[in-house]
């Protein structure tokens, strides 16, 4: 008997107009005592809710069927007080975001022993002691003093040990984790995976691991199932799965994305489309609209599951197979350098400094302390050239690309465009050179105004800058532009919120591309997105990239997405620039240990080169930019630190290699080990 | 369990175990010995509901009405008001008589009678306060601390200000039981004047022991340490104890020469609401309140309260500012006379038992003429004489006061609505102007000549027309907006009258003459009334409501 | 804690400043001469010159502004012109009435609008929700002094249970250490005293604390739906938790944050209130006090009573702060 | 250049601004509906008084059938009897729907104008006119809203324009406060951003874009405040401030001065007072419910 056997589990939400909306459609799965189960899918597909349903911790608006039988009970029979007996004893969870998921006003030591109060036997002052035991387990260094801390205290990567140290607590025989690296950085995101397998493994507790990442899946799960359109479509173990991928659906979504290793110069096969916000499949397969394959023998009502091999069954009518998982056969062009061959860069940045106010005085709210957003970074960006700047959360990446763009004030240092210092002018002077320099945005919803129509909101900059031609040559433009983004003509009159994620996005590269200007700063464009849209917009910014011979400044945290993208790529620790080179030079051999590092952290969506790689798991957290530690900012975390220099030398940045250059003392004796 | 869970937990807990205790303490304290001391209290205790706060208690300062009633309680004059008359009686002095030149008064004092702090009665104790008076100066010479003396005496010892050193006091001169007090010139209404409160006799031991014409560390002498806590006199009650802004209490004076009186204890409760003070009579939570209003009289009387109603020593008149040309014309102002309704007015807006008035005094006041012109309700009459003036259709300036309640007035806004209406039916347009009675509406009309018709009136602090028409017409005023020297003259002259009976037969002459100049139309007499529980008796009402709560008895 | 107490009172004092210099100037712009209003009907022209004279109304504006700060700065803020009386006297001698009423009026609001709150929305949909939202409406849109006259006329009038003005019956001879009688009936062990004390507060305290309950009943609910819509609470659910537990120390704690923080801007209407309440029941506080002082232009009363009001105002907002740092662990570092 | 995607997606039908979404989920709310025909009866009731009553107001024209303690009650020609002056109450109070509508309506509209006006200054410009601005707004609203408006009031003297101006000053500072949050959320928005990264000058990202996006609260508070305004006119009456006239129709008036009657024609008192109510009531709704769809907590 499976510790968890979850038979065809139905949750529909209803709400007071009688509309009745169904999240999860009939899934069914099993979890084994000890084995790491992955729930893969896309948000809206409904693997949070199943996973909430298990616990029975859906809102009241909901209603669910079908049976969840955990160790011989069906749990839909208990009532809640019976389940909570249950929960957090037998069953436990890791919530995605460890900020929301603990209570801010209550300190963490209290959040900890109220579980065991609860479940176990144990006398406050026992229940005392096995919190500061579990905090040292999860890796917490003085856990005496951290319990009496308030989550507000504590770095995001701490918070979600705390949360894993709640889960354990009672020694539960499974354990949940709904998306539980995503809010975190992706080296913190490397020290949780590797603590939530290792514990499961250490209490033998089961895992049921839910995410979107198939990187993360790859390397931890045992076995995997797909989820799309409140449907389990696929399950099969790990290596089966990446290898032979049957569902159309899995296999679009491994297509899509890039990978750390998959080839370079190659366009990316986006699933076309995006994922569902309301749930059409009445009948047939849910994937069917977006399938290239599509026919009418998918239309059939309640698809069964097929069985393709032993232990690897789908819900597909056309299932790829054997086959490898499509690629694009289209090519990217050769890179050579456009701009007419002037070796001058289109835009020179030396010795950028940008800071923010972190604390005001009193009556005078003037700034007293400032946080070193950015910290001397010279760099440049050659024309028609791509050039990726990675790091980590609040390493000043976003706050460069905005310096430079003049949209945060300049303490110090020059932006040189096309020779002009952009650093110290009036805004007066800066509004014609914005003209040749554009922007998109992370979050799509945010950066369009929601009070104007798309055809408004791309008019402005040719009405601002005074275009010439008027209105009607304008709307044409404005028409001619949305084509170019693969938005229908109609979407002109339409307001952002009644357009998708994915299409806002395109909306806001309109925008940037309108004024056909020189550079384009793109940061993290498609991190918000939706894994199976994100390469929707990645092959949508290389084609405008190319066609109109845009300098790029591409500013995202995904290593493989500015590994597919950029020419040249730059990485930022603490507001300085570590290590720059050329792309292919920098992924195929890292020179400073926080690049590599970085590397080896990101989970590659394939269980066979995942097993065989050593990984760098960096210890610690990301120190404050208000306070960087002194010398090298890296040296607190550094895997390579030595006794001397890193601690009290700042590194400058050096060309190492021709073409590669790094701000680390000990690059040369890294380059040997590598 | 966190610890500040516990501790708010364990405060609830403390909470409402104390919420219990005390209800059942009180419930089982009704049975008692405390409860029923004070059951036994309640029967000898008389609850007043005041306006205001009485502003002070040494009555030498004071002249509005709150301060006056407990004054009245603790104080007695060497004159005193014959019970439910405006007349003059014997008080302290049980006998006085006159020279004929008006210039002399002799007092024959009452025996054995001591102010509560034992100090004795005395022909001593009379001059000391009359010297008192006299010799008051820098602040105390202001208009609003020594506001009556001045009207009466009309200036002081010395004075920086020259029109304050032509006083009619001359000296007092103590001769055994007999005391005498001399005048510079004659004053008629010498002996109803001293029995104002504000002419009361005070302790000297008390005034000096307290220093009660030191401004003390308030800086008002109002309200120094005699004046708050030690007002000391031969009356049937004595000062007890005063909450500010809470009650005052007032105790029976056991060794009081009248006997003492039969309620032990007094309490003056401080209720401005109008509607509260009725709803606190119905509740049983007061005994009484002074000044009901006309729309409550009729069912509080049929609750079974008492209503006790004062012969009115007091006037309502319609202005007619003479400045204002259209006034000017006599044609107009008999024509507005004639179109007015007295009785609907009376009828309409003013408390039951109320009269119309013909003069500008009431009609117990010496002074009183037999005879004046009347103005009898006319509207065609008035039509013609606005006619004749050529006033038809014109507009008229009506100003009157809101929010305010006088005795003589106790609801401007209805009056005005009732008058308006009436002068609309005979032709005239009106043009209303309401302000806030203080300061605005006063200012109005006693500081600037831009108003027409206006509503005003006074109540009589003594039985004297002085306090009518010696206010009102004694100079020229932008309040009335004419200029009358022989009016002046007339008036100056009945003031001066050597007695009482001069005094009445002059004043009878203005009177008569003003109801021909018409300046103004007499409205009415409104009753003031006051408000007692079935269960006080003996209340005596008094037309100058000076009251003396010696008589009250409680029943049951 | 003691940095952020002591920067949130410096925030206060030029605020202080900034509000004697606008009801200086302001008070000066009122129409009307307060000597005649002193002097009422009667009143000659001499008698009004030296009472401006007396009272500096006769000086220059900067002039009688810096005599003011002055004194301001000696505590001093003169005396009433209608009474004579010091206004810091008075104020003090009436405060304690107002304390009682106004903690009375927001104790029943808090103590019947916080659970009220927390089940309607427990029930959300449900008749108790209807009806607590319902009732919060009907608190906010009916007149302080309308409610407070037809509370009176039912309860004290028509049905007789309850007083219908003043705080304690007059002949109890209460003795009344501190002027707050219920606590004075509970000092002295004079249990009567205090039953009726209690007793006269009922009814203001509901008139007052009408609109303070509907709008606790409303934001309470509010912050308990939000905060049961909480990542943490579902995490409390899924430790699986008592109810209790969460409900007091998951969704309670955190709900009565912004609670709180309406709490002390309530205090401000309630000061306001409680000009309309004391006068309907006659309980001379400082808002009755205001309320004649208005009527009569009393200058220094009205400066010193609306002074006095802005300082406790802020003073009960900066312990709702300090109380809510004390809650809200994430408060104390701003 | 053609299209690289493989398959359009269908752009939802579902046309319209957010204001014209917002108006659409306001619809579905019954309370909004309720406040709705309040509003709407209230208004139709104020335009239509000529035409509602064969009256005039306060005329007084049957002032002799009054007496101190009676006055007739509902009878023939009269609907709801008279009032403590003789006018015929319903009259009254169909006319002071006019009073209130007017007051309300100018005093919100006065302290609207001028307290977006700062905010819009302050949030707009920031630096010391911001400053300024909110240490003004600091010392207004440190004293209670309705001592605040009685102050002004008594300033002003008694007539009904003081009364607007006393209610509109109470609500300056808060409408200030308001709109200048609201802008200053707005300005760290990505797409006021994204506007200056296109280069267009502040003064049009000011109105252009962000005011627009921040009125939202404003108009909340500005429904809010008309319910306020109804019944601190009553207030301000209650202390003796205000319309001056005492037969003008007016329901806080007519309130104040029915307290008298209480006893002997709670009618008076009660008909007015529930006007008020309603009127505040219908206002709330209407308030409340704009609240909640434009909330952007809830609109997302």
């Amino acid at each position: 008997m499976s510790l968890l056997d979850v038979r065809n589990l139905r949750v529909r939400f209803t709400s007071t107009q009688s509309v009745s909306t169904t999240a999860v459609d009939g899934v069914s799965l099993t979890v084994e005592a000890g084995e790491v189960v992955a729930l893969v899918g896309e948000s809206g597909c409904g693997k949070s809710a199943t996973a909430l349903a298990l616990l029975g911790l859906l809102p009241g608006s909901a209603r669910v069927e079908g049976e969840i039988v955990f160790d011989g009970e069906d749990l839909t029979t208990l009532n809640d007080r019976q389940l909570s007996a249950r929960r957090g004893r037998d069953l436990a969870m890791v919530f995605q975001d460890p900020m929301t998921s603990l209570n801010p006003v209550v300190p963490i030591g209290v959040q900890i022993t109220e579980v065991l109060l609860r479940h176990t036997g144990l006398s406050k002052a026992a229940a005392g002691a096995r919190a500061e035991e579990l905090l040292r387990e999860v890796g917490i260094p003085d856990p005496v003093r951290r319990l009496r801390q308030y989550p507000h205290q504590l770095s995001g990567g701490m918070r979600q040990r705390v949360m894993i140290a709640i889960a354990i607590a009672c020694g539960p025989k499974l354990l949940i984790a709904d998306e539980p690296t995503t809010a975190l950085d992706v080296t913190i995101q490397a020290q949780v995976l590797e603590l939530l397998a290792r514990l499961a493994r250490d209490h033998g507790a089961a895992l049921l691991m839910i995410t979107h990442d198939l990187g993360v899946v790859a390397g931890l799960a045992d076995r995997v199932n797909v989820m799309y359109g409140g449907r389990v479509v696929e399950t099969a173990s790990a290596p089966e799965l990446f290898r032979r991928p049957m569902h159309r659906y899995t296999r679009g979504l491994l297509a899509s994305i890039p990978a750390l290793d998959s080839p370079r110069d190659v366009a990316l096969t986006p699933i076309p489309g995006s994922p569902f916000d309301r749930l059409p499949w009445e009948s047939g397969c849910s994937f069917a609209s977006r399938c290239a394959v599509a026919d009418e023998a998918c239309m059939v009502p309640d698809l069964p599951m097929t069985d393709d091999s032993p232990g690897h069954r789908h819900r597909c009518v056309h299932p790829g197979g054997d086959a490898p998982v499509p690629v694009s056969v289209t090519t990217r062009e050769p890179q050579a350098p456009s701009g007419g061959g002037s070796p001058e860069p289109l835009v020179r940045i030396s010795d950028l400094r940008v800071r923010y106010p972190a604390r005001r005085a009193a009556v005078t709210n003037r700034p007293v302390e400032y946080v070193r957003a950015v910290d001397g970074v010279s760099l440049d960006l050659p024309r028609g050239r791509t050039y990726g700047l990675v790091g980590e959360s609040g390493c000043g990446k976003s706050s460069l690309g905005r310096a430079l763009l003049r949209l945060e004030p300049v303490a110090s240092g020059s932006v040189l465009f096309d020779g002009v210092d952009l650093a110290g002018m009036r805004e007066r002077g800066l509004r014609p050179m914005r003209r040749r320099m554009q922007m998109v945005f992370q979050d799509p919803m945010a950066s369009l105004n929601p009070r104007q129509s798309v055809g408004d909101i791309l008019e402005l900059p040719l009405r601002v800058h005074g275009v010439p031609g008027g209105r009607r040559e304008w709307r044409a433009k404005v028409l001619r532009t949305l084509d170019q983004v693969g938005l229908p003509r109609a979407a002109e009159h339409r307001y952002p919120h009644e357009f998708s994620g994915g299409q806002r996005q395109r909306v806001g590269i309109a925008r940037a591309i309108i004024l056909e200007p020189d550079l384009l700063i793109a940061d993290e464009p498609v991190s918000a997105l939706d894994v199976s849209v994100q390469a929707q917009i990645v092959n949508l910014l290389q084609e405008v990239k190319r066609t109109l011979s845009l300098t790029t400044l591409l500013i995202a945290h995904d290593l493989a997405v500015v590994r597919h993208m950029s020419d040249t790529v730059g990485v930022m620790y603490l507001g300085r620039l570590v290590e720059e080179a050329d792309s292919r030079e920098l992924f195929e051999r890292p020179l400073h240990p926080y690049t590599v590092s970085l590397m080896s952290a990101v989970p590659l969506p394939d269980p066979v080169a995942e097993s065989r790689r050593e990984r760098i798991i960096l210890s610690g957290d990301l120190p404050s930019p208000a306070n960087p530690p002194s010398g090298c900012p890296f040296h607190t975390r550094c895997p390579f630190r030595r006794e001397t220099r890193c601690a009290d030398e700042v590194p400058q940045v050096r060309e190492v290699v021709p073409g590669h250059r790094v701000a680390c003392h000990w690059a040369e004796d890294i380059a040997g080990l590598s | 369990m966190s610890p500040t869970t516990t501790r708010v937990r364990r405060l609830i807990a403390v909470a409402g175990a104390t919420g219990l205790a005390l209800a059942i303490t009180s419930c089982s304290s009704e049975r008692g010995t405390r409860q029923a001391s004070a059951g036994g209290e309640k029967t000898g205790t008389f609850v007043f509901a005041a306006a205001s706060e009485p502003v002070a208690l040494d009555p030498a300062f004071v002249a509005d009405s709150e301060s006056t009633r407990v004054a009245n309680q603790i104080f007695e004059g060497l004159v005193s008001i014959k019970p439910g008359t405006a007349e003059p009686a014997p008080g302290l002095a049980t006998s006085w008589s006159q020279t004929d030149d008006g210039l002399s008064y002799t007092f024959q004092l009452r025996k054995d009678v001591k102010f509560s702090d034992g100090t004795p009665f005395d022909a001593e104790a009379v001059c000391f306060n009359f010297e008192r008076w006299y010799n008051w100066n820098g602040p105390l010479q202001a208009e609003n601390i020594s506001n009556l003396y001045q009207l009466v005496f009309a200036g002081f010892k010395t004075s920086d200000n020259p029109a304050l050193t032509k006083g009619i006091y001359k000296g007092c001169a103590a001769q055994g039981d007999a005391v005498t007090i001399t005048l510079t010139r004659p004053y008629g209404s010498l002996i109803p004047a001293l029995a104002i409160s504000s002419f009361a006799m005070q302790s000297p031991t008390a005034l000096k022991q307290y220093k009660a014409d030191d401004p003390g560390a308030s800086g008002d002498v109002r309200r120094n340490e005699y004046s708050t806590a030690h007002p000391t006199g031969t009356g049937p009650y004595l000062f007890e104890s005063w909450e500010k802004g809470q009650r005052l209490t007032l105790r029976a004076n056991p060794t009081y020469w009248g006997g003492k009186p039969k309620i032990d204890k007094i309490v003056v409760r401080i209720i401005p609401d109008g509607t509260a003070r009725l709803q606190a009579l119905q509740s049983g939570e007061i005994d009484g309140y002074d000044l009901v209003a006309p729309a409550d009289v009729q069912g509080l009387s049929g609750a079974g309260f008492q209503v006790l109603p004062r012969e009115p020593l007091n006037i309502l008149y319609l202005g007619m500012n003479q400045a204002d040309p259209l006034l000017a014309d006599i044609r107009v102002r008999k024509a507005i006379a004639h179109a007015l309704d007295k009785q609907a007015i009376v009828s309409q807006t003013l408390p039951a038992g109320t009269k119309p008035a013909e003069q500008f005094i009431p009609p117990p006041v010496n002074g009183y003429a037999d005879s004046v012109a009347t103005y009898d309700y006319d509207p065609a009459k008035a039509k013609k004489l606005l006619e004749e003036a050529g006033a038809v259709g014109k507009t008229v300036t009506f100003n009157y006061p809101t929010g305010t309640s006088r005795p003589y007035m106790p609801s401007p806004e209805d009056t005005f609505v009732a008058i308006r209406t009436q002068l609309e039916a005979v032709g005239l347009k009106v043009n209303a102007v309401p302000e806030k009675w203080s300061p605005e509406y006063l200012e109005r009309i006693k500081a600037k000549t831009d108003h027409g018709l206006y509503l005003l009136g006074g109540t009589g602090i003594m039985n004297s027309a002085d306090t009518f028409l010696g206010i009102f017409f004694g100079r020229k005023t932008v309040e009335w907006g004419f200029e009358d020297k022989k009016l002046f003259e007339s008036v100056a002259a009945a003031r001066s009258a050597r007695n009482l009976a001069e005094q009445g037969e002059k004043y009878a002459t203005v009177s008569k003459e003003l109801m021909d100049l018409l300046p103004g139309i007499p409205v009415a007499h409104p009753v003031p009334s006051l408000a007692l529980s079935p269960r006080i008796t003996g209340y005596v009402t008094s037309p100058l409501a000076a009251e003396v709560w010696n008589t009250l008895e409680i029943k049951g | 804690m003691i940095a952020f107490v002591a920067r949130r009172l410096a925030l206060v004092v030029p605020v202080l400043f900034g509000l004697s210099l606008l009801l200086f100037v302001w008070l000066r712009l009122l129409p009307g001469d307060p000597a005649r209003a002193l002097l009422g009907e009667r009143a000659t022209q001499e008698g009004i010159d030296r009472v401006n004279h007396l009272y500096g109304f006769d000086r220059s504006l900067p002039e009688q502004f810096l005599l003011f700060l002055e004194r301001l700065a000696r505590g001093d803020l003169g005396s009433s012109i209608r009474t004579g009386q010091s206004v810091v006297g008075s104020f003090f001698e009436r405060f304690p009435a107002t304390v009682e009423l106004a903690v009375a009026g927001l104790g029943l609001a808090i103590v019947v609008g916080i659970p009220l709150g927390y089940f309607a929305a427990r029930r959300k949909g449900g008749p108790l929700d209807h009806l607590s939202v319902g009732a919060s409406l009907l608190g906010v849109v009916v007149p302080v002094f309308f409610l407070a006259y037809l509370l009176k006329y039912v309860f004290a009038i028509r049905l007789g249970w309850l007083p219908t003005a003043g705080r304690q019956d007059v002949r109890l001879d209460a003795t009344h250490p501190t002027g707050l009688y219920v606590l004075d009936g509970v000092l002295t062990g004079e249990w009567d005293a205090a039953w009726d004390a209690l007793l006269h507060l009922i009814l203001p305290a509901m008139a007052l604390g009408a609109i303070p309950l509907a709008i606790i009943v409303r934001i309470t609910r509010a912050s308990v739906l939000e905060v049961m819509n909480e990542d943490f609470v579902r995490t409390a659910r899924a430790k699986g938790l008592t109810r209790a537990v969460i409900r007091r120390r998951h969704v309670m704690r955190n709900a009565l944050l912004p609670v709180s923080t309406t709490i002390g801007l309530q205090a401000g209407a309630l000061l306001a209130g409680a000009v309309l309440t004391e006068t309907v029941f006659a309980l001379n506080g400082v808002g009755e006090f205001l309320f004649t002082a208005v009527n009569h232009l009393d200058y220094p009363v009205l400066q010193g009573f609306v002074l006095f009001i802005a300082v406790i105002y802020a003073v009960v907002n900066l312990l709702v702060d300090v109380s809510y740092a004390v809650i809200d662990p994430r408060a104390r570092q701003r | 250049m053609s299209a690289p995607v493989l398959a359009q997606e269908a752009v939802p039908a579902r046309p319209g601004g957010t204001w014209r979404v917002a108006l659409r989920r306001l619809l579905r709310r019954r309370s909004a509906i309720a406040g709705g025909v309040i509003v709407l009866l209230f208004t139709v009731v104020a335009l239509a008084a000529p035409l509602l009553t064969p009256y005039e107001p306060g005329s007084a024209e049957w002032a002799g059938k009054i007496t101190p303690s009676s006055v007739p009650g509902p009878g023939p020609g009269h609907l709801l009897g008279l009032d403590s002056f003789g006018s015929d109450l319903f009259t009254q109070l169909v006319y002071g729907a006019r009073q209130s509508l007017v007051i309300g309506i100018t005093a919100t509209g006065l302290g609207l104008l001028v307290g977006a006006l700062v905010g819009l200054l302050a949030g707009g410009l920031g630096g010391w006119v911001d400053t300024l601005a909110m240490r003004v707004t600091d010392v207004m609203l440190s004293i209670p809203a309705l001592l605040l408006a009685v102050s002004v009031a008594a300033v002003m003297g008694r007539s009904p324009v003081a009364v607007m101006i006393a209610i509109a000053a109470a609500q300056v500072p808060v409408f200030a406060r308001l709109l200048r949050g609201s802008m200053l959320a707005q300005r760290g928005l990505d797409y006021v951003v994204a506007a200056r990264s296109v280069g267009v000058p502040t003064s049009r990202i000011v109105f252009g874009q962000m005011l627009p996006n921040s009125v939202g609260p404003v108009i909340v508070q500005a429904t809010l405040v008309l319910a306020t305004a109804t019944i601190e006119v009553a207030a301000l009456s209650f202390l003796g401030l205000g319309q001056a006239d005492p037969t003008v129709a007016e329901w806080g008036r007519m309130l104040v001065k029915a307290q008298a009657r209480l006893e002997s024609a709670p009618h008076l008192a009660l008909l007015p007072g529930a006007c008020i109510a309603v009127t505040a009531l219908g206002f709330t709704l209407v308030g409340e419910a704009l609240r909640e769809v434009l909330d952007p907590k809830t609109t997302r």
